[in-house]
Order: structure tokens, then C-alpha cells, then sequence
């Protein structure tokens, strides 16, 4: 299972800076909103928190169709299907190596992005807490969608229309999160949400999206 | 005798085209007098003014586009638990009804809240919510429409089915908490005293029976058509290999 | 000892029975050649040996996790070297036989290099590598040997030979000579599906369908 | 014998109109892909009696 | 050329309702942006022209790295180099049909999105222009990008990298065409320019692209 | 009539001369199988006289789109049908002979297949049928029969016969017996690039390189 996962993030890494590339779709992605909507700051303000989740979850979105499309193509996923590992802890490494080569990077560098946005300085603790408890989430129901389409070709617009939905609920609580905590309102409720939608999604979707891996090869 | 041998094609082929023509009567009877009733003879209410008469396509939709997820949830379940090939097929062609029936409740919610609320769309819960669902109804769609093989297809969308409803839920929670609506609470409870009056009362219960036998009889015969389309490609699969 | 006991097996393809009645068994030691024209289903039952489609009937016995499959696609990632290729697939098996698979296979002058950079005789010989690492006793093989020259099929009828001597045995399909005489052969042409009429297998959703509709 | 809409006239009527065409498309469109496939099923059956 | 025009619109369609996908893509964009930006009218109405064409842009890019992926993939790109019709035409009748399958279905389609952003109603005419004379320069500099990373594995996130800077002035055009418009003011010069731009990108960035496309083949 | 003619020609692959001084000519009529072991340079020899690449040296003659190849992937698409493949291929080259190549290659039975549901060997057939409707002279054909039952190994032997008889031509890699006893035969061992040191190519980089430093 090590194995997997190194070898998962090996090929992010030289497949032309893994990384990275998730990083700079976020920073192009914040720096097309100003010029969308117009430089004024206190626009910005208002709406960064949102917009930097928004960036997280599309930068993260970009890179799903990948977690299983390469590996059925060039039959890897047949083999590690007959290997000794279960399916289930196979669809977990694939969504942890998804979430250090894209949820993570996200995270460290979300601060830095926010700056561009003028986000308001009370924020940046409560955005920090939210892209944490929520982006392994939005990897987990990423790897599940992906699963759903591996085998279409061309899945990944269809990717995109089953998985957004799910991204809903950490979507919500996550920028509420964040603009409750930067107005010092109370945070908890949010925070258990989603603190709770994670634990929960890490903890199930997996045998979902295993039986739909075992669906689509058959 | 179980209700699952209804769950055989042939059984269900039979027993549904004997009920049809029921069905159909049962529909006529009831839509056509409650849209009637609703739409010449009901008086103008005090809060709502001549609009009111919207409430006799909006809400039968509303309540049905949620009511077909759940049955979908339930024939999806059925599906995967007991192998019916019908009640897949069931899920799928409940699908298209009930995105329909959630387009009608955005639309005529949307023209209703231009003169009550001085806005085509406001992100009320409520409202939100139904955009979800009505995204969830195209996935699922799409999902059917992308695979070829049928088995694969009934449990790949069972599986969406049953995780979507999940998060179907949890939207709404979070839609909730995210932002307090303008949207009329439920005014449709069988306490007397909530409930509005009886002259708009019911023409209502008389449209929404209505719009669930137009459900059921459209559902029979979609649930028919994919059952031969089924056949079809049984069909052709056989002629292969002669 | 007797390895792989197939029973009376009918596999499918895209809903369609393809191949009904199969029966053979597999002895430890020994390899058998499956032949039969194109699309006879080749490809359908050895993948439904590796278990990763269910069978329409019939019984498959063995050994848990006894089978180590190579299908067309190789599994092999373009970036990663032949050398890491490798023990990625022993990691995965915990075995450690990466080192002797590269001498069998003669990789050794090769072991450096992005598995995108070998030509595609190179590419099949580290897919047959990667039997040697799985460290699993049945070798179920879908045309291994296509686009290998002669020297490289005669390395690998002497892998498939001390596979067999150890102990392990090998069910392969191919539609050329595999170099190995000593392999018993199986026909699949009589056990091709009949179609329904003719008493062949029905899909669950025609079970009860025939006759009785329309 | 129209009822009094009112100022609403618009709101009342495009509600309406709206959900009448799409429930007639809905209806319409059960009922051609119903003929449709009936009549494909009635084909293919047909050839494969004939074919054997 | 006809030919490859309509079996690539054939494909998009065959694929799993190719139009209604970048549709549906763009609708969960603009309902997304609600919740993370907040629910009120005013703020939501104020970006709305920029998130439209965000949204529009973000709907195309999704889709580009099919363009030459699949055909790449399975050797159609290197049996079309060798057929008789220039490697121009080809990216050309790419471009074309990517813009029938994603940009035109948005044009058509944005009006119905904008209502839920609240866009003021001055601004929905100019929307619509500033659409129409914008997404072909989203497709045709989308099919640039997809040439530039053809043969690449996990193109998608470097291809929007490449992709999104030169998104930038028809963002800025587009978004800058709707407010003015919609505020009444002068739209002399940002239309000029759009029209410019997408003028001269369809015009030339076809040979970069053919020339691109060519490199990656040998 | 001669169709191709190359000269002294030097084929590179990632940057490395793999075959270089590779001659020969070939006249309408005739068929040439290249042979040679995995990894000599075949599949680069005829990408680079597909116009695919470029040479690193020497000279191709031919006539101008004279060239149909067929490579090891074989540019169909998953989602339409076996007909729909060939007509696309067709109209692209602005020829009609769908009906023909489908008989041909015997995948009439298979005409309104998905091209996803067929097996190994019905979608090389597929592939072959594809150069029926090119209507050009020369084919260069990389590993032409893999997969193929001998039935269908026949059947393209014969198919090739029928279009040198037109007054075709064929170039061919392969390990395997095609079939063609009337091919001429050109083995690419001796051809097999040299190391700069030996006086073999050096690259354009290399060549001010070399001597002026060190
Ligand atoms: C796109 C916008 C709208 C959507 C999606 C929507 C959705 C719904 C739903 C789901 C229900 C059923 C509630 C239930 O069964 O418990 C409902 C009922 C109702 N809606 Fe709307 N609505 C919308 C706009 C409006 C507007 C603008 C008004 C008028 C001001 C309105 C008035 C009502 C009323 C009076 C009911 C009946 C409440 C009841 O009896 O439960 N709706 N709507
Ligand atoms: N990117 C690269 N860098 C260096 N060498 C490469 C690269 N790609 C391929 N090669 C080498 O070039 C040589 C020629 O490969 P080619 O595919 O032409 O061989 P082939 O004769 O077709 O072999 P086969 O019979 O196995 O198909 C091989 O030795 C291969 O390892
Ligand atoms: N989705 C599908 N629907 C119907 N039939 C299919 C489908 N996929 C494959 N088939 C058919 O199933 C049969 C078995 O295919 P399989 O790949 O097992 O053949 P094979 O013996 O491996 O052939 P080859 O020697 O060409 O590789 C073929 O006739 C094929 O056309
Ligand atoms: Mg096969
Ligand atoms: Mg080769």
C-alpha cells in the first residue's frame, strides 16, 4: 500500500510537476476573478473567502479525471484488481495521493492567495482550518465520481456534473466557516458540520466508489 | 402471491398493460377538474392576490419532484439488493419525470417570485435546494445516457442514486444554515389550523392527486418502453451470435 | 496437484454469453494453450479466471489469490523506469524476485530506462517480467508473446519452463507458436455459446421472458 | 369566461402556459419513444422469427 | 473536412450528451458561486457579468484536453498527419467543433444562468454579444494549448496553465463589454477589441497549433 | 515502376540514430518485409517514411501522399460503429470502397458493431480495412497480423496479393510469418546504428561538441 501511494505521487511529480500545476490553476483562478468582476477591494473582500474556495474545489475538480482514467487504460488497474490489496484501500491511497498532490499544496499556499483578494485579517486562521477539515473530503467524493466514469471516455465533463452536487454541503460550510470566524461570530456549528462531513465521507464513500471500480471492469 | 413477482418482466408487462387504461381514466379524472377548479373557479387571496392560482401547478410539481428522487432511492435499492431488472428500469424512467417536475417548480416559483418578492430568483433555501435536485437529476441521467452496457449502467446509478441522496439531504441542511429563506413554510399540514382555507384547500389535494396519477400513468409506460428496449438489446445481442 | 478446476463455466461479454460449458483442470507442473479463431471469448474467460468479471455459471476452483494475469495492456507507466516499474509490482505482491526477473526477461541493459522509451517487443518483455515478481503460481496469459522477436520468445518459453518446474502452471491464449511442445492445447471452437433456442444460456432479464411476451 | 387576473395576468399565464408545454413535451415525448421502441421490438421480433 | 467535423460532433454527442455537459458544467459553476460568495442580491448582481464569463471560460477548459487526447491515444492523430488535408485544417475543424459543442450551447444558454446572478437586465443583450464574439477565441486558443500538450499524460492541469494567461484579454474585453454596457456607457472600444481579438486568433493561432501538433507526432 | 525509393537514410528516436545507411527501393508490384530484433529501429524506419518524422540523414523518394500506415494503434474510434470507422476514413480520403473493404475483411457480420465490442483480433481487421479505403499505392504496415487467427492471417495475405496485383505496393515489419512467400526480405541487424565514436551519426548538438572541448 506504501508502494502505491509513492508510486501515485511519483507520477504526479514527473508527470511535468504534479504539484505544482494545482497550485497555478488556483493562483490563475484568483487572479481572473479581479478581472472579472472589477479591482474594486471591498467587492473583493466580500467575496474572497468564497472565491478561494471556489478555486480549491475547481483546482481540485481539474484533476480528477486522472486518479483511475490512466491506470484503466494502460491495464494497471486490472492488475492491482487481481492483486492482494483490497479495492476499497486501493480507491483510499488513490484519493490520499490525490489529496497531498492538490488538497494539500491548496492549503499552505491558500494565505497567500488570499492577499491577492484582500481578504480580511481575522479570516485567515478560520480559512486555513476550513481547507483543512475540508479538502480531503472533496478528494474522497472526487475519487468516487472518478470511479463512476472510469472506462467513458471523455468522463471528464460528466465527472464534473456528479461530482459538484456533492461538493455542496463542505462547499457551504466551509465558506460559512470562514465568514463566520472572520465577522467573530460563533463557529462551531459549521465547524462540527464540517468536521462531521469529512469524517464521514473518508470513512464511507470508499466502498462506494470500490464497488463502482469493481462494476466497470467487469 | 408476493409482490415480487412483478419484479419478472413478462408479469409486469401484463399486469401494467391491464392497468393502463385505469390509470389513464383515474388521471383525466382528477387533473383535468383540479387544474379546472384551481384555475377558473377559486377567489383571489387576500395575501397573494390573483397568483394564488399558481399554487395549482407549483406545488403538485414541487411535491413530486421530490417524491420521485425517493422512489427512485427505493427502486435503486431494490436493485442492487434483489437484482430486479424492473425496478431498474423503473429508476431510470421515473428520471426524466421527475426532472420535469422540478423544472416546473423552478419555473413557475421563479415567474411567482417576480411579483411577491420583486426578484425571478432568490437564493432561498428552499429554492436552492431544488436547483440541487434538479443537478442531480441531470447526473443521473447523464450517467445512464453514457453507459452502454445496461447492467453496468442500473448499478453504476444505483450507486449515485444512493450516494446523491445522501448529500441530496445534507444540501438542504447546509442550504438551511447558510441562508434564512422568504419561502412559504408548509401550509399544506393536516392540522386544521394551520392549513389555508378550504376553498383553496381543495382544488390543491384535488390537483396534486392528480398529478400523481399523470406520475404513475407516465412512469407505467415509460417503465414499458425501457423494459422493450431492454428486450431489444437482448435481442440483438442474440441475433450476434447466431 | 491440481491447481485451477474449471467446472462446466459459462462467461459473458457485455451481457452475452460468449463461451458455455468449459471444463478443464490445471495440474501443478503443467501449461495448457487455449486456441480458437478471433473472438471465440479467449480474452472473456481468462479474465473471468483472474476474477475480475463474475461467470454466468458454472464453478472456477483454486487457490486464493493464486493467479497472476497479463491481458493485452501491460500495466506498465510511461515515466516510471523499467526498474522502478518492476518493484512497484513486487512492492504490491511483497515479493522480492525484481533482480532475477530482469536477468530472466534480459532487461538488465535496459533497467534505466522510462518504460516510454522502449519499443514494443521491450514493453512486452517487462509486462512478462512482471509474472516473474507477482511470486503467484497460476500464469493466466492473454497472447504473451505478441510483437516478440524469436530470441525473445524463446526467453520467454524458458521462463514459462522454470515456472512450471517449480511447481507453478500456466493457462495461456495465443494464436502463434509459443515455442513450448510440451504444453497440452484446448480448442475453445465446440464451447462456443449456442444461442438461446438452441438450449444455450439465457441473461437473467430473457429468463422468463421468451415466449411468454408479445 | 376568463377569470380576473389583474396586474398578475403575465405571472398567472406564463406559470400556467409553462407547465402545460412541459408536460405535454413530457407526454409527447413518452409517447413517441413508447411507438417507437414498440415498433423496433415488433421489427426485430419479426426478423427473428423469419431468420430463424 | 466536412467528414471530420461531423464525426467529431458525432463522438461529442455519442459520448454521453457532449452538448448538454458543458451546459450542465457551467450551470453548477454559477450555483456554486452563491454559496461561497454569500446569497445577497446586491453583491451577487455586482459580479455577475465577471462570473459568467468565468464561468464560461472555466466550462471550455474542461473540455479541451479531449481535443487531441483521445485521438492522440488510440494513433488517429498520426493516421489524420498522414491524410490528405492540411494539419491547419484539422486544428481548424477542432476548434470549430469543441466551439459547436461547448461555446455556442453556453451563448445560448447564458441568458437563463444570468437570472440566477441577478444580472441587471441592461447588461443581458450586451452578455450575449460579448459571448458570442468571445468563445470562439476560448476554443480556438484552447485547441493551442491542447496541441501544445498532446502526448503529455495529466495534460489537464498544464494545459490550463498555458491556457489561462492567454484567456486573459477576451476575459477582460468580455467582462469589461457586459458592465459598460449594462451601466450604459461607451462599449466602442472594448467591443473593437474583442472582435480584434478573436478575429485575429482565429486567423492565425491555427498555423502555431498545426505546428504544434507536428512537433509532438515525431 | 518504382514507388519508393530510399537512400542512405539515418532514422533517430528520442534523439538517437537507431538505424542509419538503410537503402532500397521499392516498385509497384512488389511486397518487402522488414525484419529484425525487438528494438532495432522497425517502427522508427517507418514512421520516418510515413512523413511522421524527420530523418536524421539520406533521402525518401515517393510520390506524393502515396503513403497508407498502419501503426500499432489503430485510430478507431470506441464509439462508432465498425461502419462508421471505415466511412469516416473514407471520406477523409475522398474514396469509396467502404463496401468493398468490409467484404474484404470479412466484418460484414460485424458491420453495425460498436468498434468497443469487438476483440483483439476483430478490431486489427478493422485496422487493416482501414487501408483498403485510403486508395493509396504504398502500405507501411508495423506489425500488421498481431492478433489475428490464421483465418485471418489469410485473409490479409490475400487482401495484400489483390493490391500489389492493382499495382500497389507493401512494406512490412514483422516478427511473425505473414503468409507472403512471394516478399522479398530485408533483414535491419546490419543497419543498427553505430556509436559516434565508430563513425556513426552524431547529433547536430554533438557534431561542434566533439573535439573542439575535451
Ligand atoms: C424557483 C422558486 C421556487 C421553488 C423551487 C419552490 C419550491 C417549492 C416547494 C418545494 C414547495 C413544496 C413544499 C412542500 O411540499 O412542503 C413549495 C410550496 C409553495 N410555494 Fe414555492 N417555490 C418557489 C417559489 C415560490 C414563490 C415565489 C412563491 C410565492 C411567493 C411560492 C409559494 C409557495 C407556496 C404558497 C407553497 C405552498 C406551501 C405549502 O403548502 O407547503 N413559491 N414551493
Ligand atoms: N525516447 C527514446 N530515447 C531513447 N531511445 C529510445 C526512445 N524511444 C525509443 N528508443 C529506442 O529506439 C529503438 C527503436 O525502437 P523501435 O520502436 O523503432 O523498435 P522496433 O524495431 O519497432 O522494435 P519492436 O520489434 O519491439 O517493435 C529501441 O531500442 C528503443 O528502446
Ligand atoms: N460489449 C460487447 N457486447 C457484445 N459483444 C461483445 C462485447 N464485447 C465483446 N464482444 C464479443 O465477445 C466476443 C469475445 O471477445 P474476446 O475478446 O473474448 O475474444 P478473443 O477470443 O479474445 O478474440 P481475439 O483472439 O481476437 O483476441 C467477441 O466476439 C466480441 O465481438
Ligand atoms: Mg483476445
Ligand atoms: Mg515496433
Amino acid at each position: 500500500m506504501r508502494a502505491l501511494l509513492s508510486r501515485d505521487l511519483r507520477l504526479a511529480i514527473r508527470a511535468g510537476g504534479g504539484f505544482g500545476l494545482g497550485l497555478a490553476f488556483f493562483l490563475i483562478v484568483v487572479t481572473l476573478v479581479p478581472f472579472g468582476v472589477g479591482p474594486q477591494g471591498e467587492v473583493l473582500a466580500r467575496i474572497a473567502s468564497g472565491i478561494l474556495w471556489l478555486g480549491a474545489l475547481l483546482a481540485c475538480l481539474l484533476s480528477l479525471d486522472r486518479i483511475f482514467a490512466l491506470d484503466f487504460e494502460d491495464g494497471s488497474l486490472d492488475l492491482l484488481a487481481t492483486a492482494p490489496i483490497p479495492m476499497e484501500a486501493v480507491v483510499t491511497i488513490k484519493a490520499l495521493a490525490h489529496w497531498i498532490t492538490t488538497g494539500l499544496p491548496l492549503v499552505l499556499a491558500a494565505p497567500l492567495f488570499a492577499v491577492l483578494l484582500h481578504l480580511p485579517a481575522p479570516a485567515y486562521l478560520w480559512l486555513e482550518i476550513s481547507l483543512l477539515l475540508g479538502t480531503p473530503a472533496l478528494s474522497v467524493l472526487g475519487t468516487f465520481g472518478a470511479a463512476l466514469t472510469v472506462g467513458l471516455k471523455r468522463g471528464g465533463l460528466l465527472l464534473s456534473l456528479l461530482v459538484l452536487p456533492l461538493y455542496v454541503p463542505t462547499l457551504i460550510f466551509g465558506a460559512e466557516l470562514v465568514r463566520r470566524g472572520a465577522e467573530g461570530l460563533a463557529t462551531q456549528v459549521p465547524l462540527a458540520m464540517l468536521a462531521g462531513i469529512t469524517a464521514a465521507t473518508v470513512a464511507l464513500v470508499p466502498f462506494a466508489s470500490a464497488a463502482a471500480i469493481r462494476v466497470n471492469l467487469r | 402471491m408476493s409482490i415480487w413477482e412483478y419484479a419478472n418482466p413478462v408479469k409486469f408487462m401484463q399486469t401494467s398493460g391491464r392497468l393502463l387504461p385505469w390509470v389513464v381514466g383515474a388521471t383525466v379524472l382528477t387533473l383535468v377538474p383540479g387544474l379546472v377548479w384551481g384555475f377558473f373557479f377559486t377567489p383571489v387571496a387576500a395575501e397573494f392576490g390573483a397568483t394564488v392560482k399558481v399554487i395549482y401547478v407549483h406545488v403538485p410539481a414541487a411535491t413530486f419532484a421530490i417524491n420521485i428522487w425517493v422512489m427512485m432511492l427505493v427502486a435503486s435499492l431494490i436493485w442492487l439488493i434483489r437484482r430486479h431488472h424492473v425496478s431498474a428500469l423503473a429508476a431510470r424512467a421515473a428520471a426524466p419525470i421527475g426532472m420535469v417536475m422540478t423544472l416546473i417548480a423552478l419555473v413557475t416559483g421563479a415567474l411567482w417570485g417576480q411579483p411577491m418578492w420583486g426578484t425571478w430568483w432568490e437564493w432561498d433555501p428552499r429554492l436552492t435546494s431544488f436547483l440541487i435536485l434538479f443537478l442531480f437529476y441531470l447526473g443521473y441521467m447523464a450517467l445512464w445516457e453514457a453507459i452502454d452496457t445496461p447492467d453496468t449502467a442500473a448499478d453504476l446509478t444505483g450507486v449515485l442514486c444512493l450516494v446523491g441522496s445522501v448529500f441530496a439531504v445534507l444540501s438542504r441542511y447546509a442550504a438551511i444554515f447558510w441562508n434564512q429563506g422568504l419561502h412559504q413554510g408548509a401550509t399544506l399540514s393536516l392540522d386544521k389550523e394551520e392549513h389555508i382555507a378550504d376553498v383553496y384547500w381543495q382544488p390543491l389535494v384535488l390537483s396534486i392527486v392528480g398529478f400523481g396519477f399523470l406520475f404513475v400513468t407516465l412512469l407505467l409506460l415509460r417503465t414499458r418502453t425501457e423494459i422493450r428496449a431492454r428486450r431489444i438489446k437482448a435481442l440483438e445481442q442474440r441475433e450476434r451470435m447466431a | 496437484m491440481t491447481l485451477l478446476t474449471v467446472e462446466n463455466l459459462t462467461v459473458s461479454r457485455g451481457g452475452l454469453a460468449v463461451l458455455e460449458g468449459v471444463s478443464f483442470s490445471l495440474a501443478s507442473g503443467h501449461a495448457l494453450v487455449l486456441r480458437g479463431p478471433n473472438g471465440i471469448g479467449k480474452t472473456t474467460l481468462l479474465r473471468t479466471l483472474a476474477g475480475l468479471q463474475p461467470p454466468l455459471a458454472g464453478r472456477v476452483s483454486m487457490p486464493p489469490e493464486g493467479i497472476a494475469y497479463a491481458a493485452h495492456a501491460d500495466g506498465l507507466k510511461a515515466t516510471l523506469s523499467v526498474c522502478e516499474n518492476l518493484q512497484f509490482w513486487a512492492a504490491i505482491h511483497a515479493t522480492d524476485g525484481v533482480e532475477t526477473a530482469l536477468a530472466r526477461m534480459n532487461l538488465r541493459a535496459l533497467e534505466h530506462r522510462a518504460a516510454a522509451s522502449l519499443s514494443a517487443g521491450q514493453k512486452r518483455r517487462l509486462g512478462l517480467a512482471r509474472l516473474l515478481v507477482t511470486g503467484r503460481p497460476v500464469w493466466v496469459l492473454d497472447e504473451p508473446t505478441v510483437s516478440l522477436d524469436a530470441a525473445s520468445v524463446a526467453l520467454f518459453a524458458e521462463a514459462v519452463r522454470a515456472h512450471l518446474a517449480e511447481g507453478g502452471a500456466a493457462l495461456m491464449a495465443t494464436h502463434i507458436d509459443l515455442g513450448l511442445t510440451e504444453a497440452a492445447m484446448l480448442d475453445l471452437a465446440p464451447f462456443k455459446a449456442r444461442p438461446p433456442e438452441a438450449g444455450g444460456h439465457r441473461g437473467a432479464f430473457d429468463h422468463d421472458f421468451d415466449g411468454a411476451f408479445l | 369566461m376568463m377569470p380576473e387576473f389583474g396586474k398578475y395576468a403575465v405571472t398567472i399565464l406564463a406559470s400556467w402556459g409553462v407547465t402545460l408545454v412541459l408536460l405535454a413535451g413530457l407526454i409527447a415525448a413518452t409517447l413517441i419513444r413508447g411507438a417507437r421502441v414498440k415498433r423496433a421490438l415488433k421489427a426485430q421480433e419479426e426478423r427473428m422469427k423469419n431468420d430463424g
